[in-house]
């Protein structure tokens, strides 16, 4: 029944990537979806980092799922939707 | 009342919102575009929003000040987009019916802006380069970091 | 820039006086006339200055927050005769690099003007009566003081 | 030579004085010309209170001298222009 309900042997799950400032030039794009098997935001946020080549190191950046500020350790569900966030300059 | 704007920030009709017959104070702020940073010479510069969160954030901001210090209204636009010298990328207003307040409230909206909304600049410099202001500085010292080797 | 006004204050036209293109912020404080002050219903409210002291005086305000919070720059102009509920009885500006300086800058100008300015107000209440502020109470004290035969 | 050239024995003089806001009131006009042998803006005040009867006591009081702030003992002059200051009310 756990195996039917929905959790596969591969945590592999489609997400929602968007992308701002030095992210998005890095990237080339501001929003993708992402086919992952990262289980957390840190763990795609690594996955990213290594594929993309981003140069900001994760303790740079805050992480927002959802629409919400999150933790790192926020365990990662089908279509969500992330957003790393470099270190912000309003005002 | 927490807004962003596309175009020029029009002060009269913001500040209308705010006039109360009970507030015997009314303090503002306004961040104006400099031509200099960190000693360089700027052209123009960009803000980009993570608009949905942004939102939300500013609207929290706002709401905290209300509960911090009493105050009778307060509100901040701030800016997306193209901006060039002297144009206000942010301004907020506060009442409150003593002056005190008013200060301290106005003061904690923009320091929380400055370090909580999801907004980000980038300057483009009289020398044709151009940079995402606080992302250069991390990034490079990360680069260090690699070139001696810390992981 | 310190003026003492009859008329209502245009603060496009000071604020404009102010533009600077090496200025990143700008802290502005507007006093306004309250329709209640120590729980007494106001009507309306009449400023009265000793003129020549007034405006040497509020020159040497701006000067001494000039030289203490290194500002761009700062004005401020206070109003005379009778006010309506919501007017601006006093507005100030001040420009800075940096908005901390510009905030206590701000603050340390209408601290000063409201302490140290020769101008009186006058309050008529909405039940017919009217009285100087911060007069009453030091005339009332001696009163009693001469009740109770102190000299 | 000290008799003849301007100090009389009576150091009687005419002191402009300018009356703002409770004292206005009290006094009924906004300046008057006053004889008096006050030597210093502390006794003139005493001499006004005493004959205009002025409710506020002097220590609630400042005092300008020519169109700056004094200390109370300053020695009058003739002509000099005197404006004693009531706890002010601005902003």
């Amino acid at each position: 029944m756990g195996l039917s309900s929905g959790m596969p042997f591969t945590a592999e799950k489609q997400i929602h990537v968007d992308y701002f400032a030095i992210l998005k030039e890095q990237r080339g794009k501001d929003s993708e979806v992402i086919q992952t098997s990262a289980a957390t935001a840190q763990e795609l946020y690594s996955e990213l980092k290594e594929r993309f080549g981003f140069s900001l190191a994760q303790n740079h950046l805050s992480v927002a799922v959802n629409d919400e500020f999150a933790k790192w350790d926020t365990p990662l569900k089908e279509n969500d939707r992330v957003v790393f966030i470099p270190p912000v300059a309003g005002g | 009342m927490f807004k962003l704007s596309q175009t020029d920030i029009d002060i009269n009709i913001l500040k209308a919102s705010l006039l109360d017959a009970k507030a015997g104070a009314y303090v503002s702020f306004e961040g104006w575009v400099r031509d200099t940073n960190d000693s360089r010479h700027v052209l123009q510069l960009e803000y980009q929003a993570y608009e949905t969160l942004a939102l939300k954030e500013g609207a929290k901001i706002l709401e905290e000040a209300q509960t911090r210090f009493g105050i009778n209204g307060a509100a901040c636009v701030h800016r997306t987009g193209s901006l060039q010298i002297g144009e206000i990328a942010v301004w907020i207003g506060v009442t409150c019916e003593h002056r005190q307040e008013a200060f301290e409230a106005c003061r904690y909206i923009i320091d929380e802006i400055k370090t909580r909304l999801p907004i980000w600049k980038k300057e483009t410099y009289t020398d044709g380069s151009s940079g995402w202001v606080n992302c250069r500085q991390h990034a490079h010292a990360e680069e260090i970091n690699q070139e001696v080797g810390v992981s």
